[in-house]
This record gives structure tokens, C-alpha cells and sequence, in this order.
């Protein structure tokens, strides 16, 4: 019995033991992504960008003539594992944050930073809420929500539809994008013929095509993921059935077209910040020289190129603060950085922390599966 | 066994809880906050799955009804979070005694797709906004600090306390229960049912109860993880959460009080552990899970025969 | 109407992947009364294993659609009933004489164990298989759109079973098999050898779970590492329908699950798709308690 | 046997009393329009080849299964319908043929059981305190079970976890079990099943001492030196239809009985 008892002190102690960062002469900058769980592509992806990233930096003598350090932890896409993340981040004196992806994954950890006056910056969190509750020292690279939901609106109004389907997931950020789109679009005296959410994660979609075939509309958003979004698509031509669809940023991802078949994604219409690619910008070219010299691949998603301006951003913020302290980083942000040369097109921020701006772009995919800019 | 040794551990243990927060940093006592929610948690499921054997594999709908009713409480009605308890727990309880009455008699592993099921309606319910309260996928967010005499509990430490707090009253309820003639019921359920009812008992009564009393601790739980965490969605209850939970029933030793603290400890702390890992930190805990299992198929601390202690005098019996 | 039956051919082609997949889960069960969690991450490594296959040997090219595609789903198959009986042996076999949960929990951490393995192979991202590999024509009988490939999977999946269904009853080792799941002890007394039969489950069952992750791979192109969990939840819940441990129960249940899914996808709403397919198990649970063509045994007294 | 005694006067002398019971499974009668009664303080044998229907008319008495027709009487009072823990409490304890004990739990606890509905106190008192009637309760039951394990002569076995008992030992705790709910009506199903000689005859003993104490016997048996001396009335059923019933002498003698038991043999 008693070994038993000092076996699980043992197993408590080994739990806890964690080695306590030291301050030395490195800036330590925080990423907070999901490297496991669902959303461990988009994870890995800002792990590599910010990763190069850093590189980069410290080959150029790193940030106030201190080398960059980025600890990484895994927030797994949930919010508990999410606040263990975030405590962990601020016990090993982390100057700033980069992260996290979902909403609520990042909503969990808000609070954390907050108390511990450590600057955070979002990449995938497009959730409303998330700067209105008056946190000083929380930005985003990512627009928000209604932005989205008003350009989407205002697309398919540009290109003429009439009878439109409204497609989400049930996430939370898909939902919020449909119920933006829902409304703008109902002010506007566009008819909403359809409303409901397919569930992710599944293989099979045409149940739910059939039935949004059945209520005959013009065009169909889709505010969810790409995985989903592609699959709609593949089988939507299976179903030899020709209406246009418009998609959310989140479908902004290589793999859509890979996974829907060239043929099949040809036509998709879709809302995102502008890619690297499309920006003429040095800094934009010398990212995508590198990271495809790197890792032999184009950027997997916007969120992670998000995550790699979040990235950009501190770094510049921490230079230009000349301090690592959160608030005179965060007051740096507000104030004085402006048009700053991000790899999602220009950032400055407003008093909440949201970009400032016309973020999005209406990109298409062309007959061999490129996303082609488009002007509306 | 001498009982005295286990007092002296428990002591010891206690103890050491007692002061961990003084000498750890921020990150390691929150791994211990969520080691204290899940203990509390599979506490309530081992007294269904553990003490009664009935395999439940759906706690979490119980757990996010009572964090739902303290977090709608909290934030429609301004009722202090921590006054909801007893609510939420009755709440949690309520619910889990109209669907378990239906299909409790069911055997083995019928009950555990229906508890499943009764998991995943519940949380599909919660992502639709059921009835226009749950706020979908986004959730409940803004439920205010709980303040306990006068204090209001927003750092780690200050959970610590809170939530162990309760976790230590639990085991004391529990070990109580586990011995009194209502636990010998649950065992004599688990053992065999038919012999059970065949001596007297009325089974269906106390597989119903059991299912409550599990579920509305499970609400309490729901309750401070509302206030820990001040903003809850669906996504805290997913079918995985029901599977952790019952990993840690079984991983322990069913029935086994101290085995559920130990499991809890490992299956909460080591992902945290493996952090090193980064990627492949599932990985290992999954391999972990394996082995452990193989290597004690009891469960790591197995529930001890009450004779031991009834038998002490052969007749005069005292807690 | 027309959209009744278009539905009606949805949910049969999904529901016979679910059969397929139910098939593992029920023969396992039949024997060795453990619910095998990791059985979905079996389904999971044929759609890998098809993939890297089909990719790296260029079957198809070489030895024309049918020909590969049939080559391919033996390899496929092989490989993962190895991987089956290996998973029977390291996580399953020492836990044979204890607590049923036990074993359980083992399933679960082996399907933990299997899952990350293949993001860590593979990496987190989507796999996709090449889209130029099966006809995609698409048959329209009276208004229907029949997509060729659906017609294909429900009947391979049915073909599989009945197949299976044959082998269990008309062959001596499927007489093995069912005595031993009647009663291991009085079969081994019979000089069956049990170990001989539990391996034999864990070779074919697992077999199907990888002939339907090809499939799957194969039509809808998409896949990642964590799709066996959705489908061996849907597979498990389709095993208790039909009554676990009933080969044909697990065709019926599997299919019913698909069909109920599609018309209540279509006439109640999709959103709650889900949750109706679980109320309607749990309502037909209430009736008959050990699922649709499950034995209804009365606990021997 | 003798002309059936109008069924009034019968139940007012009969513990239990079965008229016209009868039990299908799907298309399969299991229990045929069987009448019998046990009259209180007797020790009744009921016996018949395998397959007769003897158990099912047991799980009928203690409610496991409901008679698809026909009435089950306990002292005066209705079973049908009614579920086991209630018809326990009513006084009727049963073993099982296949020992059914708490295979985990030590003999004083398996013993308890049988207490258990003479108790009270739920989840509150189990958790918030003992207080002095429910410490004398449960002492009073520590007691009776004990005294109970005793009396059948497990009396050094009384922690032994149940699985670790030999055969014997583990009919033996089932019987002590079932007394410890104070019953009028015992249900033995082949209580000597799997004993050796000796300890056949020990039942025996044990037999005629629960008798003594008061307590009506009901029991299925194979063994028909058991029967023959324990019984003083036998019912025979055979393809779940009542044969014969009376005392051994008759049973023995009876054309039908000696049909059914040697009939099957020669089957064999």
C-alpha cells in the first residue's frame, strides 16, 4: 500500500516537474496551435511558417539584438487542453503569442494572457466576441466574422444570384458566418431558400445535396470547412448537377481542389484574405521563395500564413516597444504600427485589435485548380 | 492490511496536496485543477460502472447539463455561480433518471450505445441551440467568477483549493457510501443481477438511483467547470470526454476509489507529461494506455474485498 | 416521391459501408463478446494502405480498372487482416481472461495508438486519392441519379456478405466459429482450437473493415486519419441494431442506420440527423432489447 | 391420486399453491396447466427428467418469468404479475441451480444481501452518518448473517471470498443467503448438485433442521435417496404436464412415474 501511495506521489511529482523557463538572452515568443486533434494539419502548418520564420529573423540578428525562441504547445483544438496550454506559455516568460486557430479554443485561453500581461494574436479566430470584451492586449491577424458575412453578401449580390442556400457545419464559426450572410442577405430582399448544417467529419454528403437540389436555388454558400467543402463539390458533379457555390475563408485550403477533382472545383467562388501569392510585395515573394524552398510545398492554408504575420507582427512590435513588456508592445500595435507589410496584404489595427480595413478578396478556381483573384 | 497504513497515506497524500501550490508554478497547478474536475467526474461514473457495473459511456451529457444550468443560471438570472450547484447537480440527476428509466435493464453493451447515444443527442442539442439557451456552437461565455466568503476565485490556486476541496469531501461521502447497505447494493448488482433481485433487492430501483446520484455529481463537476473555465460550448462534452472518463474507471480498478485518483493522475497528467512529444504525444499515450492495461488487467489499484474489513471481528462491524 | 427513393439509394449506399464495417465489429463480438474500438482505425489503414498502394504500384495503370482495383482490394485486405491479428495478439490476447472492460479500455488505446501512428506516417493533412481512377459515370433511371460506383459498393458490400454469411454457416470452420461463439469452453472440449478461431475472426473481420476503407477511398476520394472513429461509431451503433453478435443483423443494421440517416436528413432536418438516428436505435432498443434480429435470451436462471 | 379437494378449502391450509399454470416460450409449452400445492411446514419434492419444466415452475414462483395463464398464490396472496424483490419480501427465497452467488464478495457480505430489504437508509445515510438505529441495524444483520453462516457450518469460511469456496460450501452459503431473508417458503433447485455422499447426507441433516426451525420446503432434485427421505409429498412433471403427486410411497409405485423415468431410459 504505502509503495503504491509513493508510486502516485511519484507520478504526481514526474506530472509537474516541468522545467520553468529561465530569462536569458533570447526573446522567447509563444505559438499556440493544434498539433493534434482534428485540426492538426492547420496546426503543423503555422508551426512551420512561424518556425521559418524565425529563422529568417534570427539569421538577420533576431529582434532588438536578441535571439528569437518559439515555444511551441499544443493546444489539441479544445478549449481545456487549450487553458493548460496557455498557463503553461506564461510560466516559461513568453514576451507575446502567437494563436490559436478556433475561436473557442482561443476564447479559452484569453483570460490567461490576459491576467499575465502577455500581448496575444489570433490567426484563425474570426469569432465577433473575441475583441469586444475590451482585452488590451489582444489582436488578430484574421478578420472577423461579420466582415466576411457582409462580403459575402455583397458578392453574390455582384454576381446576380437571386434564390440563395445556406449551407453550415454547426461550428461555431461556421454558424456565425451563415447567420450574418442570413441576415444581410434577407435586408437585401435576396430569397434564403434553404438553412441547415451538415455534420464534418463525414464522407457522404448527397443526402443533403439532394435535398438542397430540391429547393432549386441560384447558388449555395458554404460557410464551412474544406474538407466538406470539396466533398460537396466532388459529388455534387456526381449528381450532374450545375449550380454554382460560394464558399467561407476556411475553405481557402490547396487541398479543396485535390480533394473535389479539378473538374469538380472548377467554378467555386470563394472569400478569403489575399494569399501570399497574389500580393506584389517583397516580403510576400521572399516568403514563398523560402518556405517552398523549405519545405517543398506552397503554404497548406491562409490561417497558417495568418499565424506567420501574427508572428511578424510581434516581432515588429517587440522592436518597435523596444521592450518586451506587453503592454508597451500592445500600445506599440495600436498606435504605431501602421500598413505594416504583412503576407496577408497591409495591417494596422484598430482600438479592439482587429485589422483594419477590406481584408477580403473573392478568389475562383480556374479550369487546372489555381485560385485566380477576382475583380467585382 | 492494517488500516492504519491507509490513513497514514491518505494523510500524506492529503497533505501534500495540500501545500502543492505553494511550490509549483501556475501551468502545473492547473494540470492539477483538471486532474481534480476528471476525478470528480469519474468519481460519480465509478459509482455507476465501478460500484453497480453498469457501463455507461456517456457521462458527459450529464457533466455539460449541470455546467449548462449553472452557466444559464449565472448569466440570464446573475445567480452566483457556485449558488447553482446543488441545482445543477439536481438538474443533471433529474435528466439522467428520465432517460435511464426507460432503458436501464438493458444488458452490457446496449446500455453503452444507448448512453452514447443519450451523449451525442445531448451534445448535437447543445450545437443546435436547443430550445434557444445553449447559444449553439458558440456557447456560453461571460459566467461570472464564483465567490466564496467574500473572496472572489479567479487564479489557479485559488481553483485548486476549490475544486480539491470538493474532490476530498467526495471521497469521504463516497468511502462512506461504498460502505453503508446502499453500496453493498450497487455490488450485489454488479455481481449478479439475478441473485441481487433474487435476495430481496430491488434492482431497477437502484440502478435508476445510482444513475442519478453518478450524474448529478457529475452536474456539481459541470458547475466549477463553468466557473473555471467562465465560457463552456459543446465541444467540452464530446464523446471523447465520455471515453477518458471511462478509461479512467476501468484504467484505476472499477469500484476502486484510489485507483480512480491514481488513473485520473495518469490519464490527465501524462498527455500533459508528453508534451515533449509535441505531435506524437497521443501517440504515446495511446501505447501507454495499451501496456498499462496488459500489464494490469485489474486496473492499476484494484478494488480491495470489503471482508477484509468485516471481518476484522466477525461480528461487531463499524465504520 | 422521386426524392424519396433518390434518398432511399443515398442512405443504402452509405448504410453498406456501415454493414461492412459492422460485420468486424459483430464477428468479434460473437466470439469474444468485446466491443474492438480499434476496429475503425482498421477500416482507416485500408483507405491508407489502398492509397499508398495504388499510388506507389500503379496496379490500375498496369493491369487495366478492374483487374487492379480487384488486385489492389486483395492486398489491401491481406495487409490489413495482418494488422488485425497482430492488434489481436499485442492488445487483446492477454486480457482474454479478464474483466470484459479491461480489454475495452485496450481497444481504445490501441485505436489512440493507431490513429496518431498514421498522422505521424502521413502527416495531419487530408490524403486524397487520384480522381481518374473509377468510371465515373452516373446511370439516371426514372429521374433517379444512380452514380455508378454506389450501385458498385452496396453490391460489393452486399456480395462480402452474403459471402461471409455463407462461410459461417456452410463451412466447417464457419461452424467453429459459431460454436465457439456459443461456447468457448464446450468447443474447445469438441477439439475445436479456440485460439485457432479467435485469430481466424480477427484475419476476416478486420479484412472487411479494410475492403471498406477502400471504398471509401476509392469514391469519395477524401480521406484522413481520423475518419475510422465516425464510421466504427456508425458501424457499432449499426452492430447493436441488427444485434450484435448476428451476422446478418449487422447487414440489416448497417443498412437501416444508412437509410434512416438519409430520411431523416430529409424529412426532419440535417443538422439533427445524428441525434434522430440515435433516438430511433434507442426507441427500438426499448422494444427489443437486444437489437433487431438479436437473440432474444432470457438471462438463464 | 386422490380426487381433487375443492380449491377453497385447499389454499386455506396451502402455503403456495399453483393452479393451472401454464408457460409458452414462442411456440414451446414449457409449463402445462400445472396445479400443485405446498402445504405449510412440509417439505414438498419436485421432481421429473431433465427438460420437464421444474426450474421454469420455480423462475414462475419467484417471478422471473410470468405465467401466461393461471394463478400462483402465496399465503393468500396473488404472485402473478408481481416482480422477484417483491415476492421475496413476501417470503419465498430461492438457490439457484447454477450457483448464483456474489463471486467477489466475502460469504458474511453474500449473506447479507438477504437483510438487505429488512434495512433502510438510502444514498443520505449511507453518506452523512450512521446514526444509533442504523449502527444497530446493521450490526443486528452482521449478526443474523453470521448466525446464519453458522447454521448451515460455514462458520470458518466467513470471510472467504465466495469464488474461493468449494462446491459444496458455495450451495451451502446460497442456502444461508436465502434464510437471511427470514423466509416462510425455501426453493431449493438441485440442491445437492455436485455434492459428494457425504455431503448429500449433511444436506440432508441441514434439510430437516430448517424444517425444524419452521420454514416450508420447496425443492428440485435428481437425487432420489435425497428425495425420498427429505420429501414427504413429490410432485412429478414430465414434458411440462403434472404426472403424479403424493406421497413417495405412491410416486414410487405409480405406473406413470416408472413410465416417464424408465421410458427415458430406455430412450437412452
Amino acid at each position: 500500500m504505502k509503495q503504491k501511495l509513493l508510486a502516485a506521489a511519484a507520478a504526481l511529482g514526474l506530472a509537474v516537474s516541468v522545467t520553468a523557463g529561465q530569462a536569458a538572452d533570447t526573446v522567447k515568443i509563444g505559438l499556440m496551435a493544434p498539433l493534434t486533434g482534428s485540426w492538426a494539419s492547420e496546426g503543423q502548418g503555422m508551426k512551420k511558417i512561424v518556425e521559418l520564420l524565425a529563422e529568417q529573423q534570427n539569421a538577420k540578428g533576431g529582434v532588438s539584438g536578441k535571439k528569437i525562441e518559439v515555444v511551441t504547445e499544443d493546444d489539441g483544438g479544445d478549449p481545456r487542453t487549450a487553458s493548460l496550454a496557455a498557463q503553461r506559455l506564461t510560466t516559461q516568460g513568453v514576451a507575446a503569442v502567437v494563436g490559436t486557430y478556433g475561436s473557442s479554443v482561443t476564447e479559452a485561453s484569453q483570460t490567461i494572457y490576459d491576467e499575465a500581461g502577455i500581448p496575444q494574436i489570433a490567426n484563425g479566430s474570426t469569432a465577433i466576441r473575441l475583441t469586444e470584451k475590451g482585452f488590451k492586449r489582444f489582436f488578430r491577424t484574421a478578420p472577423r466574422d461579420d466582415e466576411q458575412g457582409r462580403m459575402a453578401a455583397q458578392t453574390i449580390g455582384k454576381l446576380g444570384f437571386k434564390k440563395v442556400a445556406i449551407l453550415h457545419d454547426s461550428t461555431s464559426y461556421a454558424k456565425g458566418l451563415a447567420d450574418e450572410s442570413n441576415a444581410l442577405l434577407k435586408k437585401k430582399g435576396t430569397e434564403v431558400v434553404f438553412f441547415d448544417a451538415l455534420t464534418p467529419g463525414e464522407r457522404d454528403y448527397t443526402t443533403i445535396l439532394t435535398k438542397l437540389k430540391g429547393a432549386n436555388p441560384d447558388v449555395v454558400l458554404f460557410t464551412g470547412y474544406f474538407p466538406e467543402a470539396g466533398l460537396l463539390l466532388r459529388q455534387k458533379k456526381d449528381m450532374n448537377w450545375k449550380v454554382p457555390f460560394i464558399g467561407g475563408d476556411a475553405t481557402n485550403n490547396a487541398d479543396l481542389v485535390k480533394i473535389a477533382g479539378q473538374e469538380a472545383a472548377e467554378g467555386y467562388y470563394f472569400l478569403s484574405p489575399p494569399q501570399p501569392q497574389d500580393l506584389d510585395t517583397a516580403d510576400a515573394k521572399n516568403f514563398l521563395t523560402d518556405y517552398q524552398k523549405k519545405y517543398n510545398e506552397l503554404p497548406p492554408s491562409i490561417w497558417a500564413v495568418l499565424a506567420g504575420d501574427g508572428f511578424r507582427v510581434m516581432v515588429a512590435g517587440i522592436a518597435g516597444a523596444k521592450s518586451t513588456d506587453g503592454d508597451k508592445i500592445a500600445g506599440y500595435l495600436h498606435k504605431d504600427l501602421k500598413n505594416f507589410s504583412g503576407l496577408s496584404g497591409p495591417i494596422s489595427f484598430d482600438a479592439k485589435g482587429d485589422r483594419e480595413g477590406e481584408v477580403y478578396r473573392v478568389y475562383k478556381v480556374d479550369g487546372a485548380g489555381k485560385f485566380v483573384l477576382q475583380k467585382l | 492490511m492494517k488500516p492504519r497504513v491507509d490513513v497514514l497515506g491518505a494523510g500524506l497524500f492529503a497533505a501534500a496536496m495540500a501545500v502543492a501550490p505553494l511550490f509549483l508554478n501556475a501551468y502545473q497547478v492547473d494540470v492539477l485543477n483538471s486532474i481534480g474536475l476528471y476525478a470528480l467526474l469519474a468519481l460519480g461514473l465509478n459509482l455507476i460502472l465501478g460500484e453497480a457495473g453498469l457501463f455507461n459511456m456517456g457521462h458527459a451529457a450529464f457533466y455539460a447539463m449541470g455546467a449548462y444550468t449553472a452557466a444559464i443560471l449565472n448569466t440570464r438570472y446573475q445567480i452566483p455561480v457556485l449558488w447553482t450547484l446543488p441545482l445543477s447537480g439536481a438538474v443533471a440527476g433529474a435528466f439522467a433518471l428520465a432517460v435511464a428509466r426507460p432503458v436501464v435493464h438493458l444488458r452490457g453493451d446496449y446500455l453503452l450505445i444507448v448512453t452514447i447515444g443519450v451523449g451525442e443527442i445531448v451534445r448535437i442539442a447543445l450545437v443546435n441551440d436547443v430550445f434557444g439557451i445553449t447559444g449553439g456552437a458558440n456557447g456560453i461565455f461571460g459566467i461570472g467568477r464564483p465567490r466564496l466568503f467574500g473572496l472572489v476565485i479567479r487564479r489557479p490556486e485559488q481553483f485548486f483549493y476549490l475544486i480539491w476541496g470538493f474532490v476530498a469531501l467526495t471521497i469521504f461521502l463516497f468511502l462512506r457510501l461504498k460502505r453503508s447497505r446502499f453500496g453493498r447494493a450497487l455490488n450485489f448488482l454488479r455481481e449478479d443481477e439475478v441473485a441481487a433481485e433474487g435476495s430481496g433487492i430491488d434492482t431497477a430501483y437502484y440502478k435508476l438511483v445510482v444513475f442519478g446520484l453518478g450524474a448529478a455529481w457529475a452536474g456539481m463537476a459541470g458547475t466549477l467547470f463553468a466557473a473555471k473555465m467562465t465560457i463552456i460550448s459543446p465541444e467540452s462534452f464530446s464523446f471523447w470526454e465520455s471515453v477518458v472518463l471511462f478509461m479512467i474507471v476501468i484504467l484505476g480498478g472499477a469500484g476502486s476509489i484510489p485507483g480512480v485518483l491514481l488513473a485520473a493522475f495518469l490519464v490527465v497528467g501524462l498527455p500533459e507529461l508528453f508534451r515533449e512529444f509535441a505531435g506524437a504525444r497521443m501517440l504515446v499515450f495511446g501505447l501507454v494506455m495499451m501496456v498499462m492495461m496488459v500489464v494490469r488487467p485489474q486496473g492499476l489499484w484494484p478494488a480491495r474485498g470489503r471482508q477484509k474489513w468485516l471481518a476484522v471481528s466477525g461480528k461487531a462491524l463499524g465504520p | 416521391m422521386e426524392e424519396f427513393f433518390q434518398q432511399l439509394t443515398n442512405g443504402l449506399a452509405v448504410g453498406g459501408i456501415y454493414a461492412l464495417i459492422a460485420l468486424g465489429y459483430t464477428m468479434v463480438y460473437g466470439v469474444l463478446k468485446l466491443i474492438n474500438f480499434a476496429h475503425g482505425d482498421l477500416f482507416t489503414y485500408g483507405a491508407y494502405l489502398g492509397l499508398t498502394l495504388l499510388t506507389s504500384l500503379a496496379l490500375t495503370d498496369r493491369l487495366g480498372f478492374a483487374m487492379g482495383v480487384l488486385v489492389l482490394a486483395l492486398m489491401v485486405m491481406g495487409l490489413v487482416a495482418v494488422l488485425g491479428a497482430i492488434l489481436e495478439r499485442a492488445a487483446y490476447r492477454p486480457l482474454r481472461q479478464s474483466p470484459r472492460l479491461s480489454a475495452v479500455v485496450s481497444a481504445l488505446g490501441a485505436s489512440i495508438f493507431l490513429q496518431n501512428t498514421l498522422m505521424l506516417i502521413y502527416g495531419p493533412r487530408f490524403q486524397v486519392y487520384p480522381d481518374n481512377i473509377l468510371p465515373a459515370a452516373t446511370l439516371n433511371i426514372f429521374g433517379l441519379y444512380l452514380p455508378l460506383m454506389r450501385v458498385l459498393i452496396v453490391l460489393v458490400s452486399v456480395l462480402m456478405m452474403v459471402g461471409l454469411y455463407l462461410f459461417i454457416q456452410k463451412t466447417k470452420i464457419g461452424t467453429a466459429i459459431r460454436a465457439a461463439a456459443i461456447d468457448q469452453d464446450a468447443a474447445r472440449l469438441m477439439g475445436i482450437d479456440v485460439n485457432r478461431v479467435i485469430m481466424l475472426v480477427f484475419l476476416v473481420g478486420p479484412a472487411l473493415g479494410g475492403a471498406a476503407g477502400l471504398m471509401v477511398g476509392l469514391y469519395y476520394g477524401q480521406i484522413n486519419f481520423t475518419m475510422g472513429w465516425i464510421y466504427g461509431m456508425k458501424a457499432f451503433t449499426a452492430a447493436i441494431l441488427g444485434g450484435i453478435g448476428n451476422i446478418p443483423g449487422a447487414m440489416v443494421g448497417g443498412l437501416l442506420l444508412g437509410v434512416i440517416e438519409a430520411l431523416g436528413a430529409a424529412y426532419i432536418s440535417i443538422a439533427w440527423k445524428d441525434a434522430i438516428a440515435f433516438c430511433v436505435l434507442i426507441l427500438i432498443l426499448i422494444v427489443r432489447p437486444t437489437g433487431l434480429l438479436g437473440e432474444r435470451v432470457a438471462d438463464k436462471v | 391420486m386422490k380426487a381433487a379437494e375443492p380449491t377453497v378449502e385447499r389454499e386455506q391450509r396451502s402455503l403456495l399453491t399453483l393452479g393451472e399454470v401454464t408457460k409458452s416460450f414462442g411456440g414451446l409449452t414449457a409449463v402445462d396447466k400445472v396445479s400443485f400445492a405446498v402445504e405449510a411446514g412440509s417439505v414438498v419434492g419436485l421432481i421429473g427428467p431433465n427438460g420437464a419444466g421444474k426450474t421454469t415452475v420455480f423462475n414462475l414462483i419467484t417471478g422471473h418469468y410470468q405465467p401466461n395463464h393461471g394463478d400462483i398464490r402465496f399465503a393468500g396472496q396473488r404472485l402473478n404479475g408481481l416482480p422477484t424483490h417483491r415476492i421475496i419480501m413476501l417470503g419465498i427465497a430461492r438457490t439457484f441451480q447454477n450457483i448464483r452467488l456474489f463471486q467477489q464478495l466475502s460469504a458474511l457480505e453474500n449473506a447479507l444481501a438477504g437483510c438487505h430489504y429488512r434495512m433502510r437508509g438510502g444514498i443520505l445515510a449511507g453518506m452523512f452518518g450512521f446514526l444509533p438505529y442504523q449502527r444497530r441495524a446493521e450490526q443486528e444483520a452482521v449478526e443474523r448473517s453470521v448466525g446464519e453462516l453458522e447454521f448451515v457450518g460455514l462458520n470458518q469460511k466467513v470471510a472467504t471470498v465466495a469464488k474461493n469456496l468449494s462446491y459444496g460450501d458455495q450451495r451451502r452459503l446460497e442456502i444461508a443467503r436465502a434464510l437471511t431473508t427470514q423466509p416462510r417458503l425455501l426453493i431449493l433447485d438441485e440442491p445437492a448438485g455436485g455434492m459428494n455422499e457425504q455431503e448429500t447426507e449433511a444436506l440432508i441433516g441441514l434439510i430437516e433442521q430448517i424444517r425444524a426451525r419452521g420454514i416450508t420446503i420447496l425443492l428440485i432434485e435428481h437425487d432420489m435417496r435425497l428425495v425420498m427421505r427429505a420429501c414427504e409429498k413429490l410432485v412429478v412433471l414430465e414434458h411440462g404436464g403434472k404426472i403424479a403427486e403424493g406421497s413417495p410411497e405412491q410416486v414410487r409405485n405409480d405406473p406413470r412415474v416408472i413410465e416417464a423415468y424408465l421410458g427415458t431410459e430406455d430412450e437412452v
